[in-house]
């Protein structure tokens, strides 16, 4: 295997129950590359997210990051091996604030000593929260409320900037700007090409056409649970009717045949 | 805190307009409670004008306060106060303990066989539960004793509802029936009497109070100030999203619970000392009551919501319903059915006023 | 005057004749006010009780302890208030050191469980089962005392040469209730093992073994069954020739006799600080003088 | 039902591996609790090789069952079965119940003082509530007025729950407390015995088997096949989404709680004609073991979830441990420890199942 | 007022506590008109949703359906006036399965008489629910497992579907494609179309600038909780880039400077 994998998976295979949502998924990502998932709604792409992250246990097939076989018991030990993830769900806490949301596992804190019982620096959490939140241009008029009843961009735009803040060896985005606004858009799409800049590897799942050949290498396509095409988009000749003919099933690429 | 920096732009926002705190409702509703028992008393002929809280005859005490009836009030659910501490954090946690009740049975039974003396007025303890090594230990034993037990249960508490996945109220119930065979197994049912001075000085008085009033303002800053408290919040408001969030739900999970129950252990260490004695019965009902004082203190079943200073005032409600029932003379049948609609109305109240809150704004 | 009245529980039907012997006499009396706490079977609140009871400033209180063993603390509460104390129906554990404004009108609980137990093993010895007779123990709650105490008595008089005859096949719980009790006797009798006698550590109990051997056709007259407490309901199943023991306790009097203690010790005149009740055994011969007591 | 058209497409879907269906896990826990009991009838000398199902000497029923214990296993469990079947219905609402034990007190004492007879053994009832209008009256007088009662307190609490939105954990435990109240103050404590002939009919001998057996089969067909049923698994799901899918969300739950107050109060008249009287204290602990059922049946506590088929399973699984206990003669303690830890077995068992189920396929 | 007024708010505001969520908003939507509301995450879009729906009463203001001035105590109420929306939270019940939630308070029943406990007519929901999804384009392995497990776009499909399976007087549509794939949006928008070959008004939120051009005739700009901006881009010339200007604040229309 090459040094400069970071991640591989080789037969990553998830069923539920009699549901086959994930088939025999064969995918490579190089360190410093940024790659889109994209594929019709029920494809995989989150499945295939949370197997790498340990969300779920696969049912087979091996993952290999940065260059170990890994088995994570849970998304504690993806993210504790570098791995930082934006949900589809977003998982965010309801009842908390915004601070609390975006340092959550990993706060701020004082008096180490004390174990468990350290004690939570919300000052210095709540500059950084400001700042944080800067990048995604999003606009909150108070982070010292609960999150449960903020719009959906708003909330879209914690989870992103919970990552962001944050360096790691993988980032993920699954569908990071679904709900946001325009302007909002914008300014993760910058977040984006500063991880490319900082030459940080990217999963982004993503829907929309234009976004994906704006930001990415590479996209890889799923259907019905299996990966049907893998499009360098950068250096081949591809279009945007290419790989919508690909997500449906007009085509299907060579050496993917069994996803036809 | 700080002031000026706490939105990143958008929408108006009018700071004069903050929420309402939580435990003022429950602070109001306390007093109309109390306003209601003086009302009464005013108003019962047969109460001939006697006050609740106040004694203008100063004959007890010299002071124009009922200090007996203060001491009283807040005395006589400081035990229960104590489990209702560990209950506040095992449901902000989103979970629920049924098993503190009977574990204070246990508790009390096990503890106090390790704190007897050996003669009483002169003639050897007739409740003696081990032999003569286990007169008259210091009282750090049977302390450690309580707490070990209580830690014990919680353990397995804890990690049958982290590990296996069974609903809190299934582990918690099964607990409670296994701590209820342990006490009255422990000594076949015979009470276990007569403690040395020492552990008999832990519970006396006003000590109760002074061992409830610590731990709240103990776990208070636990809760509030602690990434334990933090992850506790985080974990009943989206328990997948604290998952995935990177925080080791299961160990903490199993901590909230063994806290939980070495809090119910050590108000057992109280209420035999209290008593100054050990019965298999002790305890019944108290899982109900300490989930009623946090619930009435602003604590949601649903999780992720709540605070020590809610479940302290709500203990008070209690407090001053049971002395305020007395006071008044109500027969026992009208005090049941008085008390269940005051803890109803004392819910709907705060209920209701937090929606006008909102609404009014 | 009023006086604070502590029970240990309302849902107990011979507590409940008890306490309606005291509300009674008071009614009867001029100027004396009850105040009835009901302690739920718990010695916690019954001393938080006491303490309320202080704090209203009563002029005498009567506990009937949850606990005997827990009275000392009872004792220590009142004793610094300087209130006057009566204890009702269970003897208190510190009887022999009571100070002088506290006293006790009661029933020696191990007289009760004796006094069934042995006319069983009579009724046994006199149907000609000497030889060998056997049954089951019908347990109350066994975090209360009176169950313990009553299972003990049964013990210590099968132990004695006279009725060791008699071996028990199972003991089991059914907390008092009537209901608990059909069941369990149900479950007892799909067993199929053959029994002469069921020792109950009440009436309500013994009357659900009683409906349960009914319904499952056996002739009571071939089974010894006794009960404590002499309720109405008891009393009428010793009449149909269900019931064949039960014991009488004065539950009416020791009621109205504590109301009478405390009222003597607040006014400060002479008492007897020891009043004992005795247990009266009940058997379908004397029967009838019982029947409006209760 | 139709069988290829369940899908629009996309994934590859097995069916062969449907889903395991909850119900089966239930009823291998039951069977393994009764293998358990078998073996250690086989094991424990003392027993001498009984069985606890069987009776090889066909001495008494003439079959190879032992028809008396199957007969008590279900009927023992048959009145707190049908508290359960309305608690399981409260419970995939999203609610609770605290209230249905002492409702059925209440209820007892109030149905039976309107069954009473007038001459006991030839003597006038000693134990009469009311005067002589109230003896002997038709059986359905008592059974009307239990049912009005019970509508009546599952309306407050349907309303309460639904109308000022506290939980209902608070408001039926004030409930709770105001039965408790109801009961005692009724006769003031004083039991209420000798019912007429026909009220006896009600509950004696296999009766309550066939009431718990028809009402569940009832509900059964209501929860699953009917509308009523559809809303309360819904609003137990999301009770947002229900709202905002037009379901009269507050309407329902106050529906939810009558049914199931009215099922409290039918297990009360049961009771009291089974035993031929009615006593305060009755029902006391009702509510935990019906609870308990229902999820033993695989009801979750967190709404939405649930089957009358699983509470069924759940209550024979007590009623087969309380009558394997008496088989093999266990000590009193060890009972409620092996019951607490039985519960959590199996349960644990279910989870265990569950997901091993899901991760094979 | 004029008679082809199906909906008008006049004045209508919400505050959250402290946060002015939506402030004197004067709406006006006609008969078979089809209008979208674009606007910053937090703007406050879905807020006016929810008070026209009744899912939240509002702080105060007017709120004029189809000529009669209207309070609704809640969605029910205003479904039966017959408003039906698709929620941005979607609203559906995790634990049933896709037909249930599609006929969710008005299900097909059989035996009428016995009230609220009618009988389900399963088969006949179970059909329909396929010919309704059909239209929507996604694809369900199986209708019949709970809808708690389905992906995004699943579940938002089944939350249209629901919509359009009902006729209505208007129809709310809140970010209804956020999730969507690039077929799914095609046939969503499809449905779209047929509302309007049908004169069905429509309500539609949107953060999609080709969406919007495409579909709606007239274009609702919020900000900061107010409308800046009411633009007829049928008729007159706007562009994309002047939408975006409405949005950011860098331009204000006339008439509406309190937004400014
Ligand atoms: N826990 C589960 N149990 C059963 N089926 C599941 C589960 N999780 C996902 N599925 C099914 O697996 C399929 C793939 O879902 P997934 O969420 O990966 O799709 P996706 O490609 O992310 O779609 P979208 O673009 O809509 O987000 C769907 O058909 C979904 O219903
Ligand atoms: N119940 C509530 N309590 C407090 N604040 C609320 C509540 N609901 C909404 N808000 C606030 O009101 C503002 C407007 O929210 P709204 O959901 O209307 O935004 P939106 O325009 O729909 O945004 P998006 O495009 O992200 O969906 C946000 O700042 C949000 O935080
Ligand atoms: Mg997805
Ligand atoms: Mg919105």
């Amino acid at each position: 295997m090459s040094e400069d994998i970071i991640l591989e998976t080789r037969g990553l295979t998830k069923h539920y129950g009699g549901v086959h949502a994930l088939e025999d998924a064969n995918f490579v990502l190089r360190k410093g590359e940024h790659v889109a998932i994209m594929g019709d709604n029920g494809a995989g792409k989150s499945t295939f997210v949370r197997q790498i992250t340990g969300v779920e246990q696969r049912t087979r097939g091996e993952v290999i990051f940065d260059g170990q076989p890994v088995n994570f018991a849970g998304p504690l030990d993806a993210r504790e091996a570098g791995i930082e993830a934006v949900f589809q769900t977003l998982a965010l806490a309801d009842h908390l604030d915004v601070p609390d949301n975006l340092f959550l596992g990993r706060e701020k804190t004082k008096w180490n000593w004390l174990g468990p019982f350290r004690f939570l620096d919300y000052k210095a959490m709540r500059q950084d929260t400001l700042d944080a939140l800067q990048k995604t241009g999003v606009k909150i008029p108070n982070i010292r409320n609960t999150i449960q009843y903020m719009s959906g961009g708003q909330r879209q735009c914690v989870a992103i900037a919970r990552t962001a803040s944050f360096h790691s060896k993988l980032t993920i985005m699954d569908e990071p700007t679904a709900a946001l606004g325009v302007q909002e858009t914008a300014q993760v799409e910058n977040i984006v090409r500063q991880l490319k800049a900082d030459g940080e590897p990217l999963i982004l799942i993503s829907h929309n056409m234009r976004q994906v050949f704006d930001l990415v290498d590479r996209v890889v396509v799923f259907r019905r649970g299996r990966i049907c095409a893998n499009l360098d988009i950068k250096n081949e000749d591809v279009t945007g009717e290419d790989v919508v003919a690909y997500i449906t099933g007009a085509k299907t690429q060579e050496g993917y045949e069994d996803a036809a | 805190m700080s002031n000026h920096s706490d939105g990143i732009g958008g929408l108006k926002y009018d700071k004069s307009k903050k929420a309402w705190p939580n435990e003022l409702n429950i602070f109001f509703a306390l007093i109309i409670i109390v306003l209601v028992f003086e009302a009464l008393g005013q108003l019962l002929p047969y109460m001939k004008g006697q006050s609740m809280l106040f004694d203008f005859n100063t004959k007890r005490d010299g002071t124009i306060l009922n200090i007996a009836r203060i001491k009283i009030i807040i005395l006589q659910v400081s035990i229960i106060g104590i489990i209702a501490l560990g209950v506040t954090q095992v449901i902000i946690s989103g979970g629920i303990d049924l098993s503190s009740g009977p574990l204070v049975g246990a508790a009390a039974m096990i503890v106090m066989s390790f704190a007897q003396t050996e003669l009483v007025n002169g003639n050897p303890n007739p409740k003696a539960v081990f032999g003569a090594w286990a007169f008259d230990l210091p009282v750090l034993v049977p302390i450690l004793v309580g707490l070990l037990f209580g830690a014990f249960i919680g353990l397995i508490n804890g990690s049958l509802i982290a590990f296996t996945g069974i609903p809190p109220f299934i582990a918690t119930l099964g607990m409670f029936l296994i701590c209820r065979g342990i006490a009255q197994w422990w000594t076949r049912g015979q009470p276990v009497s007569f403690p040395t001075d020492q552990f008999a000085w832990l519970g006396s008085g006003m000590m109760p109070v002074f061992w409830f009033l610590l731990l709240a303002l103990l776990f208070h800053v636990v809760l509030k100030y602690t990434v334990y408290g933090k992850h506790t919040y985080a974990i009943g408001s989206n328990e997948a999203a604290a998952r995935m969030s990177g925080i080791n739900v299961k160990r903490h999970k199993v901590m909230v619970y063994m806290i939980a129950s070495m809090l119910a252990a050590f108000a057992a260490i109280i209420l035999s000392s209290k008593n100054l004695t050990a019965q298999t019965g002790m305890g019944q009902f108290y899982e109900l009551f300490a989930i009623a004082m946090a619930v009435i203190g602003g604590v949601s079943l649903t999780g992720g919501r709540g605070s020590i200073i809610g479940t302290v005032l709500g203990a008070m409600v209690f407090g001053v319903i049971q002395s305020g029932f007395t006071y008044i003379k109500l027969d026992a049948f009208y005090q049941l059915m008085a008390m269940g609609g005051i803890i109803i109305g004392a819910v709907v109240l705060d209920q209701w006023r937090q929606r006008s809150a909102s609404a009014r704004s | 005057e009023t006086i604070g009245v502590s029970i240990a529980r309302f849902d107990d039907n011979f507590l409940t004749v008890m306490r309606n012997g005291m509300t009674d006499h008071a009614a009867s009396l001029d100027g004396v006010d009850l105040q009835v706490e009901d302690a739920q079977d718990d010695v916690a609140k019954q001393l938080d009780q006491i303490n309320n009871f202080v704090a209203s400033g009563v002029d005498a209180i009567i506990v009937n302890a949850v606990d005997t063993s827990a009275t000392q603390a009872m004792t220590a509460a009142a004793e610094a208030a300087g209130v006057p104390l009566v204890y009702v129906n269970r003897e208190p554990i510190n009887v022999n050191e009571l100070p002088d404004n506290q006293a006790f009108v009661a029933s020696n609980e191990i007289e009760s469980g004796t006094l069934e137990s042995f006319q069983i093993c009579r009724n046994l010895r006199a149907a000609g089962k000497a030889g060998g007779a056997k049954g089951y123990i019908l347990m109350g709650q066994l975090s209360n005392q009176a169950a313990v105490q009553r299972t003990k008595d049964i013990d210590d008089v099968i132990g004695m040469d006279m009725c060791n005859f008699m071996t028990i096949i199972d003991r089991q719980t059914a907390e008092w209730s009537r209901d608990k009790a059909q069941d369990l006797m149900t479950n007892w009798l799909s067993s199929g093992e053959d029994f002469d006698f069921v020792i109950a550590n009440n009436d309500e109990m013994a009357i659900g073994a009683i409906q349960a051997m009914k319904a499952s056709g056996i002739d009571m007259a071939d089974v010894e069954v006794g009960g404590v407490d002499a309720t109405q309901d008891a009393l009428v199943a010793m009449q149909a020739g269900d019931l064949d023991v039960t014991v009488f306790q004065d539950a009416f009097g020791q009621g109205s006799g504590s109301v009478d203690a405390a009222l003597a010790l607040s006014r400060g005149e002479e008492l007897d600080q020891k009043v004992y009740i005795p247990f009266k055994l009940v058997t379908p011969g004397n029967v009838a003088d019982f029947l409006n007591k209760n």
